[in-house]
Formats: structure tokens, C-alpha cells, sequence
């Protein structure tokens, strides 16, 4: 059933909040008093409710089933952590109060940036970042800000390997750096001899995800930290594959000088349909003093919040700069800390394990019917070429569609771009083997379908959702982004 | 574990249909040297009852909001929140939901976005919105990088009483981008003169309304000055609840508007999340360069509506290295939040909250500045406003902790080195209660 | 989908909470441990979670559109209510603690009978019972109390008008009374007459509804009142529909002697798929001493609870007894005072006024296509017979169910008993006029294809919902209560 | 109002369609001498702000029990419930909707009540159970009607160790229906001789086990005599969680076990809701006269496994005074909360949890007998025990209060004239630290 938007449904003179009355005193606004109407509609609380849980239910979430975007690690959002970010001690306290009357507050992001330095083995984490790529961002302005303290303005060349995020390249780009893409050899991994080659005096560093998004750990990853490092570039680790390592890798050893870590990832603070996020960096020894503001520090038994950057000089570091207004993602923090207290040291590390496990097991499961990308094991993502499809009329597309009628989310699909037609499945830790063998079960029965000729079931794929199949196309050739009244609808078929 | 579901039977039979003798074998690709033998070295797992009262501990160390007499805002305000809005943000299919990147099965939080983009360029008087940013300050540094990009300039004029943070986030944004951003001091009883510095190279002047300090200026002017050296006028809120009461961005002129939507679904939260506000005027240059998700209406294949995130050739995920900025996540809770609160607002409910918090904040100007010694400095102002006091602001605002008062932002906890020592940014919003205003004067006569 | 048991799914050696380790401390069990297994198989928490929230979207709430059940006031539950019960302060403290260390839960308890006092224009409130069911027996046994308390042993007859909820003559019989049953009027009310025939000297008593089940007020209720009390009976007024006049008409004004109030239905605790509920008990001065036990009283500034029956003779009261353990809905107390003081007296008289309007515009809408069991206008509850599908084959089960494919839910069907083919439909004051105006073209649609002679979607209604319609009949002829793990599943069609 | 989404437009609007000029007309029938002219005396509409603080306000005079060492049982319990159970039951499908009358829209709410009532019969060691009571005193009332229905008996004898508020429900619930009740003294240490009082009129026997002192004890001697005699054996318990380490009532014999469902998922919320569990052989008869709602399994028109309510014609709607019992409403969400917790906990974590809790009360009872004075009088117990005090319980309790010590329940707030004043009984779960059981001991020496 379509669920009208609530400028269809909604009255100007309908409101679901009561106020008390208003006194009538005197106004003092200069004469900025708004002329025009702003033509907001309210709705009554039964109203704004039922709208509202009815739209969510069109909703696809991880609370009813398996969410297997590789790269997105969405894995189960324990209802704990809900429950101790919304404690008023940390839910209803302003970024701007004096540090005396938030000292647990404080204490708080100083025990995540403990935990998050132990679990990296690094000297420092900026804690402010509201994102990944946000930490991408923290990271390689701290490179730039080191290679600007060092004088090295030629240094501007950025090696990232074809099959990083688009938020590498994007974000490399914003610190005034250019990229230069190594490819990936047979194995999916890190070209040895073309990064060799692209080595230089002008090469700024390097931007590598590990495990990478081909699901593969970069077995040379000593020699590439190595190697970048003796050519005077720095080395950025995407964080983004953390959940495989966690608790039994520590980046640090691996020769890393910074890594942003998704919180919502790795730490499973909910993503809320699109965020928020949250990117605390760490960074190596070289790195650590350009760091940006605010950070915490701990003076005997207060805790305190160093939020200028005078402050931090005369310290002794240099930092880049501030990234963002307050101290970064509180929210997270709270959730994030409460999701490793429960696991702790042990706990993690069985994550690490699990993820991993259950990606081979469906890499296993999957392997004769699909066409992995790559031989051998994987680490937390088992990715798929497109090659089990040829010459059945099904593209990923559909394949993933069709996955929607089964009752499930699809996999991340043509990402990496590295591998034809691709499909990346994440499953993460959270996931039974009861349930995994129930998803492969579905993929397998699909991969026969479309081999076997009945392929009607893709190309119209979905007809078991919320809406069929929707064109995105039209979307973009053609902009509509805010409602109007004036418009017309297209509300039935043409 | 509690949030582990295999168990030791199921993963040696997980390893025999993979193939291999144990969990190791799967991490052979790491450097042996890497791998760890046993734990970290941090605490093994607690129980839930062991988490909760960790947290209880660290949480009873803070004064929370509510517990006292609150008056600080300056870029973040204390607002009630009705309680179906946090009820309807943790329904399962919007918290624990992804990205919508596949919409037919994502139409709830798309649906949402459209709506709160909608709301959001009703509210600030422009043609469209996108699907939301961090928060204001980063929305604020991206919106200098877009004036930069759609005019092609590099230089951008920040007033001066823009929030200090807002400032510093653009200018370590614009840096290396080689954008050069200017700005004048802090002027807490007006506003410094960016009109004069805006000239044939500048991309944008970014101005503040309701200012830093609180006070409240017509735009007008400055939109003219701009628009008359072809550079974009970029207007800033901190709190969006006064564009219930004055003057739509949009109306002044401003050509792209960005704030924080913090008072409205979000809550204090220590600062974070928030959910940053990005509108500006619907012009294909100014669409093509947005930052951020957007959603967009279209059809299904039975010619129904339906909406997608649209326009992803911006985006990183597409563009890579020619991207409009490097964003991926958005702050999607926190838009539906607002979205939410807004819509049990309405105007009606929006207008009336506007204005009650204006006159607690009159009246509570009035009550501080019956206190000797106590000059009220802003004068036209919507529910902030900064007062000069005979003492160090910093010390004042301390000494009413005990008073049960948390007194404001004293100036120097933005510039430390402004020479604004004596100044006291104070907020009051229609949680502040008559006594909550005498308590206040009556404990500042009492510490001044 | 079907959703499978926990005890298909879950194992018994799988858990979802995590304890610390046991000491091993010596045991102090008497010999009495126990020997065998007992089969409760456990999930861990995504799959937990999992579970209950796809089970929960196999239901119809209030928070999805309209539930318009007649008798049974399903409104808007505020969330806000919810919050309040919540507070650690309410929702963490025990009933046995001593009384100085819960004074602000006797206060609230004291607070809210006086609202419900006040808008009774009653003396007494017996808050214990636990549902409105509770409550008629709390208010029939005082009767009893008060009847054998005057030697009056021969009363034992009581008067229940036909249109009576079942609970109404099940309770009557548990305090010992039979039942004498009233036939209604041609208007649907109290035919006087027939109960002038019934009063005399073995009269304990008289049962009525009001407004009545046939969605009517009774104009007669001051006489009957008057003649039940001349007889030497005592008016029990069942308060189910205290809704449709809460806040305009006080119960104690029509002459009451007793009266539940239902505080999941006019104070809308909400329901939760069948309970709790909460049916505090008035009692006029002449039933006041019987109250049972146990009740608060302020004293200064102190609140107190009397227990024993001991304490409450004491002060001259003659309590029928205690009719549960501790003090009663605590949970349903908090979000009851909540709702009414979100009210206050004039939300509260807005509610009664828009019940009865929001009734009788389905009334006056749907009169048309459907046939309303009475003339005149309703109370807050529209009744309808079956006689608009005389001769269309489509029976009042039928129509109800054919609701359900178009999304909503059914309203009350076959009763009350005195009408056939009941149709009960009670909107409530929180549905909005357009919500109503889609709800009646709904039924109005289904009123006009049942006599159009499109009947096939009747009978094979509901095909929108999670299963088709089930065999009630078969479920009571071979009981199948629990889950045993040898027995066949009903898993497909046969 | 916020609630009320008709606006005086829409009101016009409908009076018109229903054809009468105000809604006082639709008021005609109310007699005129009852109709109230204005609001009746009491307090006008609030804000949710305004609610919020005044509740607070109430709520800040309690002493929570998670802020203080907790030791209070008798009848309910302390537990630590996961943050998911709380969730889950807040569901908009779970906590708004109605008893199941429409099963094909009602399948989550029935598919967990089957769940349930399996999961009771299994804890209880019962055949079947209905789908929840009240609470345990009223599943307790009713389980004695229901065996005077069975056995067509009208006598029945309670333990004097039962529940006071138990066995006075019971009583009061009987009182009309013309059941003769007998019961005994309590028994501090031990238990009263019920064996002796069944007769050949005695439909039921009635124990509780654990007692209300916290002692355990071999249900079969009664078990055997009873049903030597024709009678039932009705076994109670207030705590769950015992069931979980020590033996079931239906393996040592019980007919019919009720009792208290509170510690699991659902807290202690001063009193109720709590949820009365019922459960009992199968037996045609017993089934047929069973009170309370009942879940059952069928099929669908297409074959498909489903749920509907069953047996209803023993309820009241159906069978009116002839019915089983009067009750109707239930405690579903209750049972919801049970059966999720339940199921988190499963068999490995119930019985864990019953361990713990036993560890704890054995160890709280080494710390207290160690204290001059002291005497631990119960010898087998679960997670609950009674001491014999050298003072006054009931002084000895409110004194400690200050020490941040609820120590348990005097056995006069039961039994005020049962000469028990010296009495104190005293829970612990696993909610109790080392620390508490520490500080309990210290305090108590200090007070005594």
C-alpha cells in the first residue's frame, strides 16, 4: 500500500506537540519578524505515528535477516548499546559545558581511544572524525600536514590501488594530492612489481584497504609499508575491512602510520538508514603530533579536552587543524565502547574468527554453482565474478533482484570494480550456520534457475517488495527532490 | 557470547566443508609476525549488567542537562523532544537499516529523506535540499567548496561572527584545496563589515543568522553586495528553531543555506551525532555541485512512485577522484529524526515553539540585565544572546555550577586568545522555566 | 513467510545472555536439584531478535491504522506514557520495600484515584484489580459484602440486561448470584417495564453497561438507578464505555454504586495483544467500607498503604478481602495518569465529545449502504446488523474478513448477542476525519460488491494477510496447546 | 491537543454531515441533571515537558532498586533483563495491538503465545498451560476453583507457608463460591503438616515451593497422599528462575502448578504488571475447565501451519455464567516479555542463572550467620532465606536503609500479627555484588 507524503496528508494548522501559551511579551527581533509562510504540514501524534511505522515497514533491516553487503559490515546492533547512549549522563550534556561537569563524559571518549589504540597497537587516535571517509580525510591531512612540516612540496602523487573505495581516490583528491591507480595482480592483490615501478620522489604515500575489497588479505603488506616508507611516503590503511583482523591483527605491527576505523562498522553502531558514521583515526609515531583538535588527555585524575589548536602547540604537536565543530560522534562512542566492553579481548578476537569463518563457509558453499572472483580462501567477504551467469540473459543486477523475491537484501554488487559483474557477500560474525545455510540454499537455487533458462523471474524482478523495480534512470535525467503541490503525481501507471 | 551464534560444533563442521584443519589456516596470509598468539591486552568480556553499570558509573560523573538550570547553547541547544520521536527512530527497519542502495526494498527511509529534503528547503526558503551532512559546521566547509566550484573562485569571506568552529572546519576543509579563506574578528555586539572585503575573486561570503554571539541581522545587504561581485552569499544557522520566527535565508537572498538541525529530533548528545542542513537555489550548476546523498521521485515498472538516491555521478562512489566531495555516510538517523519532529510540529506547532523561546529569552535579558554590572550586549536577538560582565566569564560560569546553573558559553571557550574574557554567550529555550530565569539572576548577582 | 518455532530453530545449549562463571560454592539444595533435562531450546541475540521482530509483523496494531473494535476502545497509546512508567523510579522499586522508600509511588497511586474519583464524583477507589473483568468483581463482591454485612442472605438474584458483556454474569456467578436476564427495547435499551416485572426482595443487584453495548445511553439510568435502590438492590454499572463520557458525564451523578474502570481502554495502556490491563473500582458511600484491601491513605505529608484487613477495621472499614498480591497495575497506573494529565479535565471532555462524534460520522456515512441496528444517533460506538447482506450469501464473518484484505482491521463482530450479525465499530477520538473518510469508502465499497453479487472475495477472504483464514474448529476439536517434538507439522497444504 | 487529530473545521464539518447543529445534541440522551456544563475540577491539559517533570519529581522520592544493595524478594525479584526483551516488546505490532480475536492478522501475538504456554509446561514440568494469568496469586485463586470444578470437592487446604497474599486471594476468590479454605500457621524453618488435614472432601492441597520463607522441600509425600485421598496437588511458586536448578512440580507430582512469572523479562515495577503462569496435566477434564486463554494450533485454508484462540466456549464471552472463570483480559505483553527472555536465556543460560543465584544466596547466608545474632533458619533453600533476628525485623530493616541496605521483607509486613516480628526474609540474585553481601553484613552488625 503507497503511504502518501505528509504535504499530501498533513495540515498547516495540525500540530502534535502541545506548548503552553505564550505571554505576549514584547518581541525583540529588529524588525526580522518571517513575512511568508513556510508551508510546514503537521500531522496529529496518531497521526505522525502510524505514517511513520508504516514507512518503516517498507524497510529491508538486519533485524529481519541477513544483510550481506560486503564492505558495509552490517552485522547485529545490540539493543544494550541503545540503552547506554540514551542514559542522560550521556545523552543530555552539551558539547560546551564546563569540562568539570562532564568529566565521565570525557573519560568515556578516553577509554574508546585506550581500547581502539591497544586493538591498532598505535600511539595516537583523533577521536573527532564523523565518518568514514571523514577519517580517510583526518588521515591523509595529517600525511599532508607531515610532508608540509617536512617541506616536501613535491611530494603530491597518491598510489591507490584499482580496487579502493571511491572514497580514496575523493578524499585524496580534497588533501591536493593526485592518485596514480596500481593494479591488481591474478591473486586480487597489490601488483608488486607495478607498485615498485611507481615508486618515487614524489610520491606522497600509498592508500591501501586491508584485507581488501577483493575480500583478500595483502599477504605483502610488511614489504609495502616497507617500501613506501623508504621512499618517504607515508602509509594509509582504509579501515574499512577491520571486522577480519580485530582482536588478532594489530594494524601497528603491519607497518600502517594511519588508519581511520568505522565504528559503525567494526563496533556496530547502528547505520540508521544511512548513518551516522563515525571515523576515529589512529596514527604511528610519525603522524601522531599533527593530529587534529579536540583530543582528551588525562591529568592525574581529570580528564580534560584540548579543543585549540594553541593549546596543542604549545604541547608540542602541530596539528592540522579542527575537522568539525565539538568532539565528534558521542553517540557512537558510547555504542561503540559498550560493544567491546561486552566482547572484550577475547570476545573480539572470536569475531574476527567468526567473520571470517562464515565468509569462507559461504565462499565453500557457494563455490560450485557461482564463480568465485579469485582462488583459495577469502578473509571476511567472498566475491563472486559474474561468469556462472554468461549466456543466461541474467546480469548481476538481476541476480541480486531476484535475491529481494527470496526475502533477502542482496549482496554489494558491481563493487569491486576490479572483477566483472561483481558480487561481494559480507556476512559477519553475527550470522548462525543454520541461517547461512538457508541464504546459500537460496543463491543456489538461483544460480540454478538462471543456468537452467528460467530467467523471467530476473528481468522482473522484484515483484515480492514494496515497489517493482524502480527506474533510476529517470530519477537523475530528470530531478525531482522536494515536493510540490503544483506537480503531477505520477501515482498510477501511464 | 551473547551476540555469537556458533557454537563449537557448528564451526569444526564449517571447517570440514571448507576444507581445512582449523580458524588459522584461513589467516595464512598474514604475516606471522602479525599474528597474535592470544587476546590484546584489554578486559575479557563483560555481562550486560557489567557493561550497564560501568556506563551508569562514568554517566552519574556528568550534570546532565536537565538536572540543573541550563542556559548553553552557542551551536547547540537543549530542546524537548517528544517521546515518539525516539520511539519511531529505534523501530528496527530504520535504525539497523543500510544505505538505501537498493530502494525497492528501502522505500521507508527514502520516502523519509524526501520528505526532510522538502522540509528542509521549505524551512530555509530555498528550491532544494540534499539528504543531509554530518552537521553544520562540515556542511558549512562544504558549502565554501561548492561556491568555489560553481563560481569558479578560491577565496571565501567568513564573517567574523561565524561560529569559530564552523570557521576553523572550513578552513582546514578548503586548505588544500587552495581555497583562501579570509575573516575578520568576532564582533560580539554586531557584525564585522564583510561587505567591504567581498571583491572580483571572492567565491562566497558565509554569514551567520542568528550569529555566534546570538544577534540577528538582515541579509539583504549582504546578498546584494555579493551577488553584485558575482559571489554567492552562504547563510549559516546554528539553530533552526528561530526560522519558525524570522526571516527565511532564502527570503535575504542567500544562495545556498547551511546549519545544524540539532534542536529539532536530535537532542545535546555531547555534540554528535547531529545532522547538518545543506539547501541552496535549483540551478543545474549549483544541483551538479552538491555534495552529499540526495533523493529523487520516480516511477517502478508498474508506473508507480517511488524514490532512489539520484544523482550519484557526484558522488565518490561513481566519480572517485572527481567527486563533489568525498562524503559516503550521511547522518540518516538523525535527518528522520528531524524529519519526525518536525512533522508533529507542523507550522503551526514550529511558530508557536519559535516564539516561546523568544520570550524566555527576553526575559530572561531582562532579568540578567537588572543585575548590577551586567550589560546585555546583542540587541536584536531570537533566543540567544551575549552579555558583558564586570568579571571573567570563565570563572563567573564555574562558580554558578554550585549555584545549580549552567550559565552559558563564556566567549573565551571558543577564542581563548579574543580578548573576550568578559563575555557570556547565553541560551534560552522553552525548556527553561521562570524559576530556572530567577535562579539564574539571582546566582549571578550573588557570584558577580 | 513462516516463521518457525524457537523450538525448530534454537537449541538448548545456545544462549543469548552472557552470566560470569560460577565460584563452584558448596550447595544448599536439600537433595532436591534437579534430575532432568527440561527442552527450552535458546537463540543468541540477532537470532532472538530476529524472530520476535518478523513475528511482530505478522500482527495488526493500533500504530498501523484503525482499530475500530467495538466494546473496546483501542486508541492512540501515547509513547510519552510508555517513558514515564519507565523512570527507575517507578518501573525498579518493589512492592515489599518499606513504605518510607516509595513515597513517591504511593503519591502517584493517591493521585491518580483522585482523577478517577473526580471524574466519577464517587468517595472510593479500590485500585487493585487487575483488568476490568478484576474489576466487576471487586464491585459485585463488595455488593455481596455489603448485602451479607446487612443479613441479607436471601438477595441473589442480579439483573444483567441481554446485551451484556459475557464477563458480566460470569462475575455475578463467582460472587455466588444468579443471573435474571433484562430484554432490551425496541430502541436497544432497558426495556423499563420487564425490569419493574423483575425487582423484588431476592434482588441483589442490577449488572448495566453505559452507554450500553448497543452503543446507546441509557435515558432511564436515574430511574433504574432509583428502583434498584428502592428494591434494596445495588447498581453495578460496568464502565467499559466510560469513554464516550469521560470528563462530560460524572457515573456517581447518574446514581452508581459501583463502576470498573477499564485504564487500558479510556486511559489507553495499551493493550498488548490481550493484556495487561486495569480496572480500578468506585464505590459510592454506600459500598465504600467494603472496599477490599489494600488502599493508601495520606497522612500529613505521608503517604501510607493499608494491607491487612486488620489495619482497615481498625479505622472502620469492613474490606471484603484482598483480591491479589501487592498493590495492583503499577505499570498501568503511571501511564494512566500520564495520559490524563496530558489531558486534563478539558482534553479529557474533548475526548468523550470526539468519540461520539467520530462515531456517529461513521454512523451517518455508512447508514446508507449498511443498516444500523437502531435509529437515532449513537454514543461513541456505531451498530450495525447484517441485514444489508440479506440474500447476498456474504455472512457478517465474511465481511469482517474481507476488511482485512483491504488493510484494515475487523470491528466487533456478532455482538452484542440481541443483534444479528453484530457489527460493532468504536473509532475512538484519535482517528482523524480523514482517516475516517478512507475507512467508510472502504466499507462502503465492500457494502456495495456484497450486494452486487461480488461475493467470491468474501468467502475466500483474508488473502492479503500472513496466512488465509484458519480452522478455528479444528484447533478445539484436537487441541494442539504446546509444541511436541514428535508430532507432524501441518507444514502444506495436504 | 496533540492526541486529538480533529480540528474545529473537521468538527463543523461532520456535525453537518450527521445532521444535528453542536455535539451536545449527540448528548441528548444523558439526563440533563447529569450533564456537566464545564471541565470537571482538576488540572488542565499538560505538555509532555510539564508530565515529564512531574513525574519525575514522584519518581525522585523512591529508592530504586538498582541504587541501592538490593535484597527484597517474597514474592518478587530483582534480575537483571536484557536491553533486547524491552525492545522487542515495545514493537508498535507487539505493544498496540488487541487480544488476537482476528487470528489471520494476529499471528505474531499467537505464535508467541504458543511458544509461551510450550515453554511454561516444560518449566513446570506440566503437559500444557494457558497463555498467562494476572499474576500468581490470581493463577493461584483460580487453580483452586479449577480443582474444586475437577474433583467436584469444596475443601481446600493451604499450606500455612504459602504466600499470605497468595492464600488470601485464594480465600477471597473461594469465599462466594462456597469453598471452604482451611490453612495453617507458617512455619519459619520447616513446613506445616498439610498431609494431615487432606481429607475426603479436600479437592486441592495447596504448596508453595520455594516457600514464602525460601525453603525447598520434597513435594511427592504430598503429592501421594493427596491423590491417595482423590485430591489435587496444587503446586506454587513466586520464583521462576528456581525451576531452572531444582527439581519441577510435575516431577515430584503436581496436578496443577501456578505461580509467578515476574522474574523473567519482566521486573518489578512496584507490584504489577507481573504475569501468573498456569499449568497443568492433560486431562480432558482438567483442559475443559481450565480458566484463562489458550493458544492452539491449526491450519489455514490453504493447509498452512497457524494459530487461533481456542476452547473459548469454557470462557466468559462464549459461555457467559457458566463459564470457567470471569477473566478476559490476560497479561500477553507480560507473557511476550517472558517468553523473549526465555528464549535469550534458553535451557545453558536459565540454568546458569538459577546457579548463580544460588551461589549468591548461600554466600549472602555465610555473611549474615556470621553476624552476632544471627540465625539462618532456613536449611535448603534456593535464592531466598529467612533469619531470626535479635531485634525487631521491621526497625532493623528501616534502619538500614540509611546504609543503603533494603535487606528483605520483615515477616510482620506478611503476618502482622503472626508473632513473627523477629523475622527477616531475604533474597539474592545476581544482581547482588561481593560488595553488597559485604556491606549488608557490616550494616547489620552496626544496627543490631
Amino acid at each position: 500500500q503507497a503511504e502518501p507524503l505528509i504535504f499530501e496528508r498533513g495540515r498547516t494548522d495540525l500540530t502534535g506537540v502541545d506548548f503552553p501559551e505564550l505571554k505576549g511579551t514584547k518581541t525583540r527581533l529588529g524588525g526580522l519578524e518571517r513575512k511568508s509562510d513556510i508551508g510546514l504540514p503537521g500531522l496529529s501524534e496518531p497521526e505522525a505515528m502510524r505514517h511513520y511505522v508504516r514507512l518503516s515497514r517498507k524497510n529491508y533491516a538486519i533485524d529481519l535477516g541477513i544483510y550481506p553487503l560486503g564492505s558495509c559490515t552490517m552485522k547485529h546492533n545490540p539493543r544494550l548499546n541503545e540503552k547506554m547512549a540514551r542514559l542522560p549522563g550521556f545523552g543530555d550534556v552539551h558539547p560546551l559545558q564546563p569540562q568539570s561537569t562532564v568529566q565521565g563524559a570525557l573519560e568515556l571518549i578516553g577509554e574508546l581511544a585506550h581500547w581502539l589504540m591497544t586493538l591498532t597497537n598505535t600511539p595516537c587516535v583523533a577521536m573527532s572524525p564523523k565518518a568514514g571517509a571523514h577519517g580517510e580525510l583526518c588521515g591523509m591531512m595529517a600525511i599532508r600536514a607531515a610532508l608540509d612540516a617536512r617541506g616536501e612540496t613535491g611530494r603530491r602523487r597518491v598510489l591507490v590501488p584499482e580496487s579502493a573505495h571511491g572514497t580514496n581516490p575523493a578524499t585524496a583528491v580534497q588533501c591536493g594530492f593526485h592518485c596514480d591507480e596500481i593494479p591488481a595482480n591474478a591473486d586480487g592483490r597489490v601488483d608488486m612489481e607495478a607498485f615498485k615501478a611507481k615508486l618515487g620522489p614524489d610520491v606522497a604515500g600509498i592508500m591501501l584497504t586491508n584485507p581488501n575489497t577483493c575480500g583478500l588479505f595483502e599477504r605483502d603488506i610488511r614489504e609495502i609499508a616497507d617500501l613506501i616508507h623508504e621512499a618517504g611516503g607515508y602509509f594509509y590503511c582504509d579501515g574499512a575491512n577491520f571486522n577480519a583482523i580485530v582482536g588478532r591483527v594489530r594494524p601497528g605491527d603491519l607497518g600502517i602510520d594511519a588508519m581511520h576505523i568505522n565504528l559503525h562498522k567494526t563496533f556496530s553502531t547502528p547505520h540508521g538508514g544511512g548513518g551516522p558514521g563515525s571515523g576515529p583515526t589512529v596514527f604511528s609515531q610519525a603522524l601522531a603530533p599533527f593530529a587534529p583538535v579536540p583530543y582528551v588527555v588525562q591529568k592525574g585524575e581529570t580528564w580534560h579536552m584540548v579543543e585549540h589548536e594553541a593549546e596543542a602547540r604549545a604541547d608540542g604537536a602541530e596539528p592540522f587543524g579542527r575537522m568539525v565543530a565539538f568532539h565528534g560522534q558521542m553517540g557512537m562512542f558510547t555504542r561503540a565502547l559498550s560493544y567491546m566492553m561486552s566482547h572484550g579481548s577475547d570476545g573480539l578476537r572470536q569475531v574476527a574468527e567468526d567473520s571470517v569463518l562464515n565468509a569462507n563457509y559461504v565462499l565453500a558453499r557457494l563455490k560450485h554453482v557461482m564463480t568465485p572472483a579469485f582462488e583459495g580462501t577469502c578473509m571476511h567477504e567472498a566475491l563472486f565474478d559474474d561468469r556462472f551467469l554468461k549466456d543466461t540473459g541474467v546480469t548481476t543486477l538481476d541476480f541480486a533482484k531476484a535475491m529481494i523475491d527470496e526475502g533477502y537484501h542482496p549482496m554489494t554488487m558491481y563493487f569491486p570494480l576490479v572483477v566483472h559483474g561483481a558480487m561481494l557477500i559480507e556476512p559477519t560474525e553475527t550470522e548462525s550456520k543454520s541461517g547461512l545455510d538457508r541464504f546459500c540454499d537460496v543463491l543456489e537455487g538461483l544460480a540454478e534457475a538462471a543456468k537452467s533458462g528460467d530467467t523471467a523471474r530476473f528481468a522482473s524482478a522484484p515483484v515480492h517488495a514494496p515497489v517493482k523495480r524502480l527506474d533510476e534512470t529517470r530519477a537523475a535525467r530528470n530531478p525531482v527532490l522536494v515536493w510540490q503541490e503544483s506537480e503531477d503525481q505520477p501515482q498510477a501507471a501511464e | 557470547m551473547r551476540y555469537l551464534p556458533l557454537t563449537p560444533e557448528d564451526r569444526t563442521e564449517m571447517l570440514g566443508v571448507i576444507g581445512v584443519s582449523s580458524v588459522d589456516a584461513l589467516f595464512a596470509d598474514v604475516p606471522q609476525a602479525a599474528r597474535l598468539d592470544g587476546p590484546v591486552n584489554l578486559p575479557r568480556r563483560a555481562t550486560e549488567l557489567e557493561v550497564e553499570r560501568a556506563f551508569a558509573a562514568m554517566a552519574k560523573k556528568n550534570v546532565a542537562a536537565s538536572e540543573t538550570a541550563f542556559f548553553v547553547g552557542a551551536g547547540a541547544y537543549k530542546h524537548h523532544i517528544p517521546a515518539s520521536v525516539d520511539h519511531l527512530i529505534q523501530r528496527s527497519e530504520f535504525l539497523t537499516a543500510y544505505t538505501p542502495y537498493q530502494p525497492e526494498i528501502s522505500q521507508g527511509t527514502l520516502q523519509t529523506l524526501f520528505e526532510f529534503q522538502t522540509q528542509v528547503a521549505r524551512l530555509t526558503g530555498m528550491d532544494v535540499a540534499n539528504a543531509s551532512m554530518y552537521d553544520g559546521s562540515t556542511a558549512c566547509a562544504e558549502a565554501v567548496l561548492m561556491a568555489a566550484r560553481v563560481t569558479k573562485r578560491s577565496r571565501a569571506v567568513l564573517s567574523g561572527n561565524l561560529h569559530p568552529h564552523y570557521a576553523e572546519a572550513t578552513r582546514t576543509l578548503a586548505r588544500y584545496m587552495n581555497i583562501d579563506v579570509a575573516a575578520d574578528a568576532p564582533v560580539p555586539g554586531g557584525l564585522d563589515d564583510v561587505i567591504s572585503q567581498i571583491d572580483e575573486e571572492t567565491a562566497c561570503v558565509v554569514v551567520q543568522n542568528p550569529d555566534v554571539f546570538g544577534g540577528i541581522h538582515d541579509l539583504r545587504p549582504i546578498a546584494e553586495a555579493a551577488h553584485a561581485k558575482g559571489a554567492l552569499l552562504i547563510a549559516v544557522f546554528t539553530e533552526i528553531v528561530s526560522l519558525g520566527l524570522i526571516e527565511s535565508p532564502g527570503a535575504m537572498g542567500a544562495d545556498i543555506v547551511v546549519g545544524e538541525g540539532q534542536s529539532i529530533g536530535v537532542g545535546l548528545q555531547f555534540g554528535g551525532p547531529y545532522v547538518g542542513l545543506f539547501a541552496c537555489r535549483n540551478d543545474k550548476s549549483f544541483i551538479r555541485n552538491m555534495p552529499g546523498r540526495l533523493a529523487g521521485e520516480t516511477i517502478d515498472a508498474d508506473g508507480r512512485r517511488g524514490y532512489v538516491l539520484t544523482l550519484s555521478t557526484r558522488e565518490q562512489h561513481i566519480r572517485r577522484d572527481r567527486a563533489t566531495s568525498n562524503i559516503c555516510t550521511n547522518s540518516g538517523l538523525m535527518a528522520l529524526a528531524f524529519t519526525i519532529h518536525m512533522t508533529l510540529l507542523g507550522e503551526k506547532g514550529l511558530k508557536h515553539l519559535a516564539a516561546l523561546n523568544h520570550e524566555r529569552a527576553v526575559e530572561l535579558a531582562d532579568a540578567l540585565g537588572g543585575v548590577p554590572g551586567v550589560t546585555v550586549e546583542t540587541g536584536a536577538f531570537f533566543n540567544e544572546f551575549t552579555v558583558k560582565l564586570p568579571k571573567n566569564a570563565a570563572a563567573v560560569t564555574e562558580a554558578l555550577i554550585a549555584k545549580g546553573v549552567l550559565a552559558g558559553v563564556p566567549a573565551s571557550r571558543l577564542w581563548p586568545d579574543g580578548g573576550l574574557d568578559d563575555r557570556l554567550i547565553i541560551a534560552a529555550t522553552e525548556t527553561n522555566t521562570d524559576a530556572d530565569i530567577a535562579l539564574f539572576a539571582s546566582a549571578l548577582k550573588e557570584v558577580l
